[in-house]
Parts: structure tokens; C-alpha cells; sequence
């Protein structure tokens, strides 16, 4: 059922907000006032029934399995909401009085000290809002490092192919060339094409571990040795961090940076694209370039170095206003808290399990990208197997839509032909687990049965059929106009 | 563990499917210098009533903004948010729902983003607004990154009227993707000192109104003098309810808007998550960074919303991508879309006045204990001058029950301006709270 | 896609809840421990799903319109759910010292105000737990006012014919005999009647005005007083107070007793069934036999009246444990606080308004019961428009579930044939009003149309097509047992 | 008003439509004598802000049993309910919808209430359970009212154990309906007398275990006695959790079992509203009150649950009907049937210990202070012997800082048991709160 937009629900004169009566006199502002701002308002109950209605149009985590490689579509306990709900956590200004928000700080603080304790690392800098944000809050870090020791020379970053797109974008954004780095047949990075181009203008390599394929980096320590022999660092992409929390510690591993996405790793929500929060620990060589604020404690209690001088005269800068994404701290502590350093090792296991167990499950009927060993959080599978069928990994995706699931990650990494990259995550049951893979198996067959139209076609079940993305690129249309014809 | 829905047999079972002898044989790849033997030093797990009980004791320890008389401003505001914003932001199809990438199974999103876009839009004057930036400050770095690339000239222009951190905030990020970055002195009444700086390797002049120090500002003439250099105006907001009553960026000649769009829909949450509002002139829309939502139809030709011209993101652009922004702030912008929709511009309008009006109740009040009042104009936001610095001043209140706003200080040491405390009012702030003030004024 | 139950999903062995290990020992209950409970466990994320998706099968006020007459489905705000909840209210124990719960007892004083000075009566009992609860409270009342009068050989109730069937179950419950009062052609009590009937053993009359029709009974002040001067007192079902609130007070009409569904006026959720809350207002009279407890204001404050001693020593019992639905009591008040006296007068004409509106919209297509003169909150209309189609009253109701919309009360008030009693509420839009209406014409078409099997086997869009209800009743399966034949 | 959709404009077109003049025509009816000329005497309509802030101060008033030490039971129990259970309730799918009579469009409340009768079943070790009942008090009437219609007999036994309002809601209502109540005299291990009670006129016996002293009874040996009269046994329980760990009503001979279900997903909420489960032997379920769902098929011989049986019910039978009970309680229904779907019976069992433990820890301690502890066999609550009222004992420990318990005169003044505290103790009490109590009495 189509959902009219708001705009066409007819509340231009309406508001379901009760205010009282201001003294409107605004004479001071004589000239500087607007006319009326032309929005429709809707009364409560038209506002929820529309949001309600909206809602279920969406897939969700809390509806079905929601298998994005990469994403960590993992369940989000309540606990955390209703605990980021504390008025002493979501009433608070940030720039009140330090000594009124001394718990907060300590939250922060404690965040700190599991995050720094689970990685290995000496420092983190909380003020990301993203992993992206995260990764340049990094780079920054490194380039800030290498110009105070005079090597601000150096202006190259190697990444490998298989890397998230963020990877190279982040490291050109702050005007470092890019270099890519091989992959092996095996899907990791290629050890002697990594040494022949660590050279001395070399500033940082940029290794997401496990890496995008699904896989460890076996060579990772070498990596690292090499890297740092060649004075640059080593920037780890955490956004797998999920699958070796608490049984691998990054900082054992030589890393120098890694940014952590909280809603990945510590399952702060989605919430249909944000917001996350994408913390980043240190090596004890980057710490003293982090960015302000941070939390000092001293000896009236916690507070925040918020201006480089100081401790923080070293700080490149300033990533964001304020301190970062509160709310989602809480949720993350929260989340740490209920599973502990016993329960946050389990959820590596349990999602390096599930992974394996799909890639067991799916490998006779699909092709396995990597076949040989086992994957780590999620498993990856190109598309030989669709070779012939005319059906595409995008039409098999969609029709995973109609048996109730969301698609995988398609055609990403993009060293994988029309790759299909499938990360159950910890939190689905085996039961579930098992209705996907019997599922998946019964379109593979269809697939390859010449059931090429159920593909095509696809989604039928959905609230919409495929859509047109092209049209909405070659016509723009961003924001709704009021119909030239009449209308409000 | 309650999370984890695997029972030992199930784990056994699997593994006998995978043909692994145990779950260390999964992490085979690890170096075996790496591997843990063991939970690191960190408590184990912990029940719910454990966890609550620690966070509540944490939280205890803070002192809301809604238990006393409070006017911290800066930036963030305190504003009341219907009850059902918060409920439907909650509801599992929104908060535990991915960026909408499959339109088919995620129109609830796209549609709540595209009338997001549209009210931005709206609100800002512009033409098109993104589907949402991390936060005010954030946007209004890369506004300046894209006067870059609309202007290809380097040099950015910062008001001293702009809050200091966004200032800090924009030298960080766009002065490491190159630019050279000016920022004018904080002053007062900064904007007219914006002017005589304009040349013609300017990409843009930023200036903000209400700015920090809440001077409203008809900021035609900076546009005008901009445009003639070739540079962009981009206007930043930090409090949206503004909106409601001065006039919009658009309306005076703005290229880009940035707002920060917490006041509406989203708690204080001691500064995060926020939502950033970034809007621009038609013709700038394919340079504008983050992602955008736009309208199609899908095979049966029934009206439908993607994300679309992503060509300009760095997940698909890779080291060719401009903008550093990669997620958004989907449901922080939900619940500005929410707030809005029920407000509508009626209801925005007033709830403006509503602020405007306290705050002149609150300008009042100071002055007549004997505080200088340093903003001309105002929305709900006023700069007063304190006899010895306004950091002892606070702390003074604050020992009287009263949160007295923010000293520019905490903003910007450097400035010399020691002696001036920013303070807000809202549509929370009673006539109790201003007069709780004014006692505590004339006891400390 | 069907659900599986709890029992299916196979969590015998698992538990959601991480609890700490007790000192188990129990030995001081030796032989009157049980075995294990043998009941599933889900994991959290286990539970949401199953509970999201179980969800998403059930129609809701907050996805469309919901008619159903005399059950008064109206927005239930969300700060109501809000206010509920605070720690203040909900995390109080009933029997904690009182000066502990001063704002609760507060709470309980001002709501009965409202109620009060609302309805024009001078006491009010707020215990009783639902409408019927309240029904039978109200009788109590007034069993016990005629035993203290010496009155308590008055053994007959009077009831109209379209009198909900809590009335005459009621009364029956009570001991009295139940006799009927007819019905005029105007859908109204028939006072002539009503009034052959009003003799020395009569205890009371149970009518409902606005009456189960839909209509406001015209001659409802000379019923009451003839009902007074027969020694009996009046009982009015305040089911459909919702649509005269704020504009009739029924003190001022001669009530002497009638209970409030808080769900129903003041917009408690109905939550799929309840929990609902039935306070009574009591007249002059009645008000010395209100059952324990109420709130007393004291010089110390406020305090509870839980026994039959002093003020009590009239009161006729206790309708329950406690105080009554104290979550209920705040959502009410909530409501009331929000619209005020002139918005709740508004929400009666705008009920009024709306079904008047429905009425006016539907009556060439269908056949109203009462088409002269206006109805109050909700419309009723008999079957006589399907006669010769084919189409039952039923299959209509059921067609309009595949339009999106809950099906009216159906078959109830029992006087009119096939009827159809639509009661929009206040809180719909014209806009939503005029999607229900132009549904219900197409529908009515159809209907007339000889489109019959669309009707016959409705509803074909909803989760389940209809159900076998007879099979249900027959061979009645009221839990799930394990499959005789293995599994859990 | 925000909660009003329509707009002066939709009222006057609507009007139009309708063919009526103003609105008040529309109510022409009314006798002219009872119109009210405008809105009665009451403050006029509020914003969600202000009426926040009035539900907020009164809410402050009271002291919350999480803010410290706390021991109150005696028929309520403060549980941890884990956050996953409010939020489900609070879909919009379950808290707005209405009793399911149109099951082809409620399958989701069908199936929750169709699992809550199994889960009730089985702890209550019986047959066929009910979709709930208000709350323990009145399923207490109710199954007293069942057995009168079963036995065709008018006599009801009333343990002394039996919590005193559900012993006087039980006289309220069943006497009100022409049974003969027989009360027994309150006393800490009452079930005993019970047996010499029962003749051939007995409906049924009434015992509450553990009862309203905290005592736990194998009531086994009044079942036999029950029966072997003619009567049936009735088995109270107002503390839920106590399933998991005591032996089921049923097992122990009860024929209809009874319970205030509130402990399990449901907060103290000032006492209500709770809910009433009600478990019967099989052969009985005809005459049991109050809602049944069942399962059947539809048109396509799908599995599905429809609400059965209704010519039992009320608003079918009209005055032929034989209970008082109308709707349920849905919605806590449902809030027990998830905080039991995630406890399981393992969870359970747990929990059940925790409390125990809990319980003789309190029982140690205070007894460690001297007093005497009246209940010999306990699960999560005891009866003590206060020097002096315990009414007085419980005003002292408050000035401490600890509530610490029901006197029995606040549930019985009449019972001539002044001197005799009720206290509880659950998971949610620490050995703090222990600690904190023991220092207290020792200072009272």
C-alpha cells in the first residue's frame, strides 16, 4: 500500500505540538524575520500511523537474518537503549561544568580502558563519529607523528586491492598517494609486493585484518615488522574487529592505529544508516598526536583536555564539536559489560562458527571463493557457480528478498567476481542459521534449474519490485515540489 | 549468555558439519604469538540487573539538565521532544535496519529520508538537502572542502562569529585535504569584519547566525560581496529552531546552509550523536557530499525512493571519492524528520517564539542584576559581560543550584574573552529557572 | 510465513537471563521442591525476532482506522506510555509506608477530581479493574445502599434489549432478576413501557446512554426520574461516555451510579485485551457504599482508607487487592491533563462529528438503522442493503480487512438485523475518514455487484485467510503438547 | 490540540456534508436542561511539556523501592524485568490493538496468549490455563465462584494463610453472588486447620502457598481431604517466581490453581495492573471463566489460534453468563509470556534459588539482630516478631533510610497480629540492603 508522503497529507495549517502563546513581540529582530515556513505538521495520530506504517516496509535484524558481509548486522539488546535513555546520560549539556558530569566522564573513561585492554594499545581517541572519521582521525595521527620527527616527506599509503573503499578515499583525502598492494591466490596480501614498494617515502600501510575476503592476515606480524623497518606505520581497518574481539589483540600484533566501529563490533544500531561511532586506538608512538578532548584524571576527579596545550600540545586538532558520540559510548559499555572478557572471546568464536558453518552448509551447491581453511566471520563466495544460468548475483540476491532475508554483500570485495559475501554474525541461532542455508540451497537449485524468471523478477514479495536506480540518477528528484498542476 | 543463542550441542554439531575439531582450529590463521590463550584482564560477563545497576550509578552521578534552573547553550540546546519521537525511533524496523541499499525491503527509510530532504530544504531556503551529515560541525568542514571543489580556489574564510569548534573542527579536516584556512578573531558582532577579508582566490566565507555569541545577522551583504569575488556563502546554524522565525540562508544569499539539527528531535546526550543538516543551491548538487535519497519508480512504475548519485561516495569512489562523510546520521535525522512533521511550520514558528520570548524574559532579568548584555540581536541566545572571569562566575551559580550557561572561555582560552558567559533559554527554561538565576546573581 | 511457537523453537536447555550462581541450597525445603520446569528458554535475540515478527501479524489503531462501535479505539498517546513509566509510579509497591507514595495517592485525588467534576457526581470508586469490574461495583453499591434502607427485598433490574451483555450478566451475577425493557421504533427506551415495569421490587434500571444504537436517550432525565420515584436507583453504562464528555454531565441527568472505561474516554491502551480500568462515579446517595480503598485527605496528608472502620464502615467490601490500576490511572490522567476541559469537550464533538460524518457518507449505499435525526460517536446500520446479494454482514466485515481496515462490531446491538455499529473516534483525519468511506462504497458496489466470492472468501490479504472457529470449539486445544510422536 | 486531526476547515466542510448547521445540532438530543453551555470547571488543555512536568513532580513524591534498601511483599513483588520485555509491549502492534475477534488480523496476540496458557500450564503443573485473569484477588473469586458451579455447592473455606484481601475480595464478590464464605482466623502456619473444615457442603478449600507469612505447605494432604468430601482444592500462589523452585499446585492435588502473575514481567506499579493466571484439571476447563484462546486452521488449513469457547463468556450469555470477567490483561499477559519465553524453565529455576538465597540471607540476618522468625519453611519472604507494632518498627527503620516490610495490621488490623513484619527479599536485594537493614534495627 502506498504511504503518501507528508507533504500530501494536507496539514498545512496544522501542528500537533501544543505550545503556549508566546509574548510574540519580536521588534528587536525587525527585518531579520521570515515569512512562514511552508511544511505541513501533522497531528499526533496521523504522524504515528504514518511512521508506523513506513516502518514495515523495512527489513530489519529483528525480523530475519540480515547477512551483510562487512556490516555486522548483529541484535541490539535493549538494555543499551533503555541505558542511553538515562536522563543522567542523555540530559547532559556538554559543555556544563566538568565537576557535574563526573560520571559521564567516567564512562568514558572505562570505555576507554576495555577498548584499550581488548586491542593491546596504550591511547584511544574517542571523538570519531564513524569509521570513516575514524580512519582520517588515524592518518591524521600518523601524519602528525611523521612531521614531528621530520619525515613529513613521506607521502605515499599502500593498500591492498581487496580493501574497503574508505581505505583509499581517507588516505587521498589527506593528500597521500595511493599505492595497491597485491593479493595473493589466497586471498591475502602479497608479502613481496608489500616489501617492494615499502620505501622511505612510505608513510602508512593500510591492512583491514581480517581482512574483506573473510580471511587472516597469516603474515600480519611480518607485515608489520616489514612496515615499521621501513618508518611507517601500520593502520589497521577494524571494521572486522568482530571476529577476533577477545581472543587477538591488535596492538599484539604490531598495529599503530585501528579505528573500531562500535556499531559493529559492540552493536551499537544501525538505525538505517547511522549514527555509529568509530573510536581509535593508538600504538604508544601515535598516542601523543591524538586529537582533543579527552578525559584526564586528576586530583579532584575526571575532566577533559579539550585544547591542545599541555598534555595535548602535541594534538593535531580537533575532529568534531564536543566529545564524541555519547550515546553510543553508553551502549557500547553496556554491551561490554553484559558479555565480559569471557562473553566478548565467545562472540569471536561463535561468529567465526557460523560463518564456517555456512560456508559448510552452501559450498557443495555455491562456489566458495577461498575454499581451502576456514573463513573468519563471514564467508565469501564469487560466481562461478551462476555461470550459464543467466542469473546474476544481484538477481540472486533479490530473490533471497521473497524467501524473507536480506541479500548478502554483493560484488564487494571487488577482487572476487560477482562476489557474495555472507556474514551471519554471532546472534542467530543455528535453527536460523539452518532455515537461510536450506533457503539459499532451494534458489541454487532453482538457479541453476532454469528458473531464470524467479530471479529476474525479483523481489515479488516485497513492498516494491526492483527499482528504477538509474532513472533516479538521471532525473534527480531530491525533495518533493508542490504539484505545478494545483495542491497545496 | 543471553546474546548468544548457540548452546554447547549446537556447537558441536556445527562443527562436526564444518569437519573442525574444535573452534581453535577456526583461528588457525592467527600467528600463534597472537593468540590469546584465555579472556583478557576485564570482568566477566554480567546479568542485566548488574549492568543496569553500574550505568544508573554512573549516570547518578551526573546532574541533568532538567533538575535545576540551566542555560547551557553553544551549540546544543535543551529542547522537549514529544514522547512519540522517541517511541518510533525505537520501534525495530527503523533502529535495527542497515543504510537503505535494497530499496525494495527498505522504503520505510528512504521515504522518512526524502522528507527529510525535503524539510531541510525548506527550513534552509535552499534547494536540496542531503540525507544527513554527522553533526553541525562536521558539515560545516565540508561545506568548505566543497566550495573547494565547486571554486577550485583554496582559501576559506571563518568568521569570528563561528562557533570554535566548528572553526577547529574545519582547520583539522580541510586543512589536511589542503586548504589554507583563515579564521578572523572572535568577536561579538564578527560578521561585518568577514567582508574586507573576500579576495579572489576565496572559495567561501562561513559565517554563522545566530552566531556563537547569539548575534542574528542579515548576512545579504557578506553574500553579496562573495558572489562578486566568485566565493560561495555558506551560513551556519547551530540552533535549528531558529528556522522557525529569522530568515533562512536562502532567503539572504547563501550557497550552503550547515546546521546543526539537534534541537529538533535529539537529546543533549553530552554531545552526541547529533545530526548535521547540509543544504545547497540546485546547482551545486553534484558536488554535495553524503548521501542523497531520490524519488523512481520500480517495475510495476509504482512511486518509490533509492539512494542515488552515490558515484560521489567514497565507499564507491574509493581514492577518487571527495567528502570524508561515509554513514549518516539516519536515526538522529528520523527524529528530526518526526519532531518537524508533528511541529509543521506552524508549529516551528511558534515554538520559535516561544524561545524568543524567554529569552527576552531571561536578557531582562540579567540586566537588571546588573549584567551588561553583549548581543544586540538575539534569537534565544544572549552574550553577557561578567565582573572577573565567567568561568569563576559559573562555578559560583553552580554552588548556588543554578547551571549558568557557558563561558567562552571553555570555547576558546586563546580569545581573551574571559569575562563573557553565553547563556540560553528555551521553551524549557520556566520564569522559576530565570529568576532562580537572577537570586543566585545577586547572592554570589 | 508462519511463526513457530516457543515450544518449537528448542530452547529446552537455554536461558535468556544471565543470573548469578545462588548458594543452592534449598535444604530447608526438602520434599517440597518440584523437578526442573519444562518450559523453552530464547535466547534474547531469539525473543525479539519472535515477538517482532508475531507482531507484525496483528492489525493496530496505529496502522489504520479501527470502527469498532462501543469499543472506542482511539490514538493512545505515547507520553501517556511516557508518564506511566516513570520510576515514581511504576517502581512503587502498594504497600509501602504512605508516607512514602504522597505524589501517587496525589495522583489518585486529582483523577478522581476530574472524574468527579466531569461526570457532575460527588464520589467516585476507582478500584474496580474493568468496565464489567465496575458494573458489578456499581451494583454492589447500590444492593448495599437498599439493605441499609431496609430496601433489600428489591430483586429486579431493568435492562433495555440493547443493553451490552455485561448488563444483564451483571445484575444476574448479583442475584437480581433481569427483566427487559422494550425498544421504541427511534431506537430508544420505551418509556411507557420502563415505566409499567417500575415497581416496588425494582433495584435499579441499567441503561446506556448514548445507547448501544448510537443514540443519546431523549427522555433520559424523565427516566430517571421516574426510576427515583419508584424507589430504584439508576445505573448508567458509561461505555460511550467517550462521545458526551465535557458537554453532559450525567449527575445532571439523574445517574446515581456509572462506571468509566479509562480505556475507552480517556484513552488507555486496550494492549490486545486489556488490562482495562473501570471506575465508578457514585451519587449523594450511593457514595456511603463505595468498597475500599480511597484516598483521604488528612491534616498529615493524604492517606488510604483500606478498611471498614470509620468513614469506610458503610462500604460494602473490596472489589480486589490494592488500590486499583495505578498504571491505567496515570495514562488517564495524563490524557485528561493534555486536552483539558475544552479540549475533552472538543473530543465529543469531533466523535460526534466524525460518525455523523461516516453516517452522512455511507447512507445511499447502505442502509442506516436510525437514518432520521443525528447519532452521537458511532453509526449503525442494518443489513437490509445486502438482502438478495448473497453477502452476510460477516463477509463484509471480512472483505474490509483486505481493504486495510478492521472490520466494524458486527451482530451487536442484537435489536438491529446483520448490524454494523462504526465508530471512527475523534482521533481519525478526514483524510482517513474519507479513504474508510470511499473503501466502504467501492466495497458496497461490489457487494451489490454479484462480486461474491470476494466477500465469501475474505479476507484473502491478511496473515490467515478465515478461520475454522467451530473446529476450535469442538475439539478445544488450549496448549501445545509435544508431538506424541517425538521432538521435545 | 494535538491529539484532534481535524482543522476548523474539515469541521464547517463536514458539517456541510452531514447537512447539519453547527455542531450543536448534532447533539439535539440532550435535553436542553443538561447541555452545558461550555467546558466545566477544570484547567484547559495542556502541552505534552507541562503536563510532563506536573506527572513528573508528583512522580518525584514518591520514593521508589530501586532508591534503597526495600522489603516489601505481601502479595507484590519487585523483580528485574530484563529491557527487552517493555519494549516489546510497547509495539504498537500489541499495545494498540483490541481483543482479538478478528483473528485473521491478530494472529500475533493470538499466538502470545495461546503460549501464555501452555507456560501457565505447566507451572502451575495443570492442564489448561486461561488467557488471564485481572489479577490474582479477583482469580481468587473467580475460582471459588467455579468450584460453587462445579460442586453445585455454596460453602468456600478460606485459609488463614490466604492474603487478607484476596480473602475479603473473594467474600466481596462470591457472597455477592449467594455463597457462604467461611473465614478462617489468620495465623502463620494456618493450612493445618483447613482439613477440619471441609464437610459435605464444602464447593471448595482455599490455601495459598507459600502464603501470605512466607510459609510453604505440601498441601497434598488437604487435596486428599478435599476430595475425599467432595470438595475442590484451591491453590493460591501470589509469588510467580516461587514455580520455579516449589512443587506445582498441581502436582500436589490442586484442581484449580490460582496466582498473581505480576512477579514474572511485570513492575510493582503501586499494585496494579497485574495479572491473574488460572489453571484447571482438563475435565473442568467448561466451567472455567475468562478468555481461551485455541488452535485450528483456516480456509487454506493453515494452523492459527482463535479465541474458543466464548459461550461462556459474558457479553454472549448475557445473564445466563457465570463469571464477572470481561476483558483480561492482555498486555501483561504478554509481558509474563516474554520475561518467561526468555527465563525458560532452566532460567527460571534459577532465578527461583537467587531468591532463596536472598531470603535466607535476610532470615540469617535478621534473626542475627534479634528478632524472632516466625515462618519455619520460606521461600523469598518471612513473618518476623516486632518488640512492639511492627507498624511502629517500619515509621522507625524508615527515618533510617530502609523500608523494610508490610505489617500484618496494614492487610489485617483485625487479626490481633500488630506485632508481626512481612519482609521479602528477590534478586533485586543485595546483601547491602541486608547489611543496611541489620544496622538499622540494631539503631532503631
Amino acid at each position: 500500500q502506498d504511504e503518501p508522503l507528508i507533504f500530501e497529507l494536507g496539514g498545512w495549517s496544522k501542528t500537533g505540538v501544543d505550545l503556549p502563546a508566546a509574548s510574540a513581540d519580536a521588534s528587536d529582530l525587525a527585518g531579520l524575520t521570515r515569512e512562514a515556513v511552508a511544511l505541513p505538521g501533522l497531528s499526533e495520530p496521523e504522524a504515528v500511523r504514518h511512521y508506523v506504517r513506513l516502518s514495515q516496509k523495512n527489513h530489519a535484524i529483528d525480523l530475519a537474518l540480515y547477512p551483510l558481509g562487512s556490516c555486522t548486522m548483529k541484535h541490539n539488546p535493549r538494555l543499551n537503549e533503555k541505558a542511553a535513555r538515562l536522563a543522567g546520560f542523555s540530559d547532559i549539556h556538554p559543555l556544563q561544568p566538568v565537576s557535574t558530569v563526573q560520571g559521564a566522564l567516567a564512562l568514558m573513561d572505562r570505555l576507554a580502558h576495555w577498548l584499550k585492554t581488548l586491542t593491546g594499545m596504550p591511547a584511544v581517541a574517542l571523538s570519531p563519529k564513524a569509521g570513516a572519521h575514524g580512519e582520517l582521525c588515524g592518518l591524521l595521527c600518523i601524519k602528525a607523528a611523521h612531521e614531528a620527527a621530520g619525515q613529513g616527506h613521506r607521502r605515499t599509503v599502500l593498500v591492498p586491492t581487496s580493501a574497503h573503499g574508505t581505505n583509499p578515499a581517507t588516505a587521498a583525502f589527506v593528500g597521500y598517494a595511493v599505492q595497491e598492494i597485491a593479493q595473493t591466490e589466497d586471498g591475502r596480501v602479497d608479502l613481496a609486493d608489500l616489501e617492494s614498494k615499502l620505501g622511505p617515502d612510505v608513510a602508512a600501510i593500510m591492512v583491514t585484518n581480517p581482512n574483506t575476503c573473510g580471511l587472516f592476515e597469516r603474515d600480519i606480524i611480518e607485515i608489520a615488522k616489514l612496515t615499521h623497518a621501513a618508518g611507517a606505520y601500520f593502520y589497521c581497518d577494524g571494521a572486522n574487529f568482530n571476529a577476533i574481539v577477545g581472543r587477538v589483540r591488535p596492538g599484539d600484533l604490531g598495529v599503530d592505529a585501528m579505528h573500531i566501529n562500535l556499531h559493529k563490533t559492540f552493536s551499537t544500531p544501525h538505525g538505517g544508516g547511522g549514527p555509529g561511532a568509530g573510536p581509535v586506538v593508538l600504538s604508544e608512538a601515535l598516542a601523543p598526536f591524538a586529537p582533543a578532548p579527552w578525559v584526564v584524571s586528576g586530583s579532584d576527579g575526571l575532566r577533559l583536555a579539550e585544547e591542545a596545550t599541555g598534555p595535548a600540545a602535541q594534538a593535531f586538532g580537533r575532529m568534531s564539536a564536543f566529545h564524541g558520540q555519547m550515546g553510543m559510548f553508553v551502549r557500547a559499555y553496556a554491551y561490554m559489560l553484559s558479555h565480559g572478557a569471557d562473553g566478548l572471546r565467545q562472540v569471536a568464536e561463535d561468529a567465526v562458527l557460523n560463518a564456517n558453518y555456512v560456508k559448510a552448509r552452501l559450498c557443495d551447491v555455491m562456489s566458495p571463493a577461498f575454499p581451502d581453511g576456514p573463513c573468519m566471520h563471514e564467508a565469501l563466495f564469487d560466481d562461478a557457480w551462476l555461470e550459464g544460468t543467466g542469473v546474476s548475483t544481484l538477481d540472486f540476491a533479490k530473490a533471497m528478498i521473497d524467501e524473507g532475508f536480506h541479500p548478502m554483500t554483493m560484488y564487494f570485495p571487488l577482487v572476487v567476481h560477482g562476489a557474495m559475501l555472507i556474514e551471519p554474525t554471532e546472534t542467530e541461532s543455528k535453527a536460523e542459521l539452518d532455515r537461510f542455508c536450506e533457503a539459499l540451497r532451494a534458489l541454487a537449485v532453482a538457479a541453476k534449474g532454469n528458473d531464470k524468471d524467479r530471479f529476474k523478477g525479483a523481489p515479488h514479495l516485497a513492498p516494491l519490485r526492483r527499482l528504477d536506480e538509474t532513472l533516479a540518477a538521471r532525473k534527480p528528484k531530491l525533495a518533493w515540489k508542490p504539484d505545478p498542476a494545483g495542491g497545496a | 549468555m543471553r546474546y548468544l543463542p548457540l548452546t554447547p550441542d549446537d556447537r558441536a554439531e556445527m562443527l562436526g558439519v564444518i569437519g573442525a575439531p574444535d573452534v581453535d582450529a577456526l583461528f588457525a590463521d592467527v600467528p600463534a604469538a597472537a593468540r590469546l590463550p584465555g579472556p583478557v584482564d576485564l570482568p566477566h560477563h554480567a546479568g542485566e540487573l548488574e549492568v543496569e545497576r553500574e550505568l544508573s550509578a554512573l549516570a547518578a552521578m551526573n546532574r541533568t539538565a532538567g533538575s535545576g534552573p540551566f542555560f547551557c547553550g553553544a551549540g546544543a540546546y535543551r529542547h522537549h521532544v514529544p514522547a512519540t519521537v522517541d517511541h518510533i525511533i525505537q520501534r525495530s524496523e527503523f533502529l535495527t535496519s542497515y543504510t537503505p541499499y535494497q530499496p525494495e525491503i527498505a522504503q520505510g527509510t528512504l521515504q522518512v529520508l526524502f522528507e527529510f530532504q525535503t524539510q531541510v530544504a525548506a527550513l534552509t531556503g535552499l534547494d536540496v538537502a542531503n540525507a544527513s551529515m554527522y553533526d553541525g560541525s562536521t558539515a560545516c568542514a565540508e561545506a568548505v572542502m566543497m566550495a573547494q571543489r565547486v571554486t577550485r580556489r583554496e582559501k576559506a574564510i571563518l568568521s569570528g562569529g563561528l562557533h570554535p569548534h566548528y572553526a577547529a573542527t574545519t582547520q583539522t579536516i580541510a586543512h589536511a585535504e589542503g586548504m589554507q584556512i583563515v579564521r578572523q578573531k572572535a568577536a561579538i558582532d564578527a560578521e561585518a569584519a568577514v567582508i574586507d577579508a573576500i579576495d579572489e582566490h576565496t572559495a567561501c566565507v562561513v559565517v554563522q547566525t545566530p552566531n556563537v555569541f547569539g548575534v542574528v545577522t542579515d548576512v545579504a551583504k557578506i553574500a553579496e560581496a562573495a558572489h562578486a569575488k566568485g566565493a560561495l556563502l555558506i551560513v551556519v546554524t547551530t540552533e535549528a529552531v531558529s528556522f522557525g522565525l529569522l530568515k533562512s540562508p536562502g532567503e539572504m544569499g547563501a550557497d550552503i546552509a550547515v546546521a546543526e539539527g539537534q534541537s529538533i528531535g535529539n537529546a543533549l546526550n553530552f554531545g552526541g550523536p547529533y545530526v548535521g543538516l547540509f543544504a545547497v543551491r540546485e546547482k551545486l548538487v553534484r558536488s554535495m557530499p553524503g548521501r542523497l535519497c531520490g524519488e523512481t519508480v520500480d517495475a510495476d512504475g509504482r512511486r518509490g525512493y533509492v539512494l542515488t548519485l552515490s558515484t560521489r561516495e567514497q565507499h564507491i569512489r574509493r581514492e577518487k571519492a571527495t567528502s570524508n562523510i561515509c554513514t549518516n546520521s539516519g536515526l538522529c535525522a528520523l527524529a528530526f524528520s518526526i519532531h518537524m512533521s508533528l511541529l509543521g511550520g506552524v508549529g516551528l514558528r511558534r515554538l520559535a517564539e516561544v524561545n524568543h520570548a524567554r529569552a527576552r524574559e531571561l536578557k531582562a532579568t540579567v540586566e537588571a542584576a546588573g549584567l551588561e548584555v553583549l548581543t544586540p540581536r538575539f534569537f534565544n541566545e544572549i552574550a553577557v559581560r561578567t565582573k572577573g572571569p565567567a568561568a569563576a562566575l559559573v562555578e559560583a551559580l553552580l554552588a548556588r543550584g543554578v547551571v549558568a550557561g557557558v563561558p567562552f572561555s571553555r570555547l576558546d582560552p586563546a580569545a581573551g574573552l574571559d569575562d563573557v558567559l553565553l547563556l540560553a533559554a528555551t521553551e524549557t527554561t520556566t520564569s522559576q529557572d530565570i529568576a532562580a538565576l537572577a537570586a543566585a546573581l545577586k547572592a554570589a
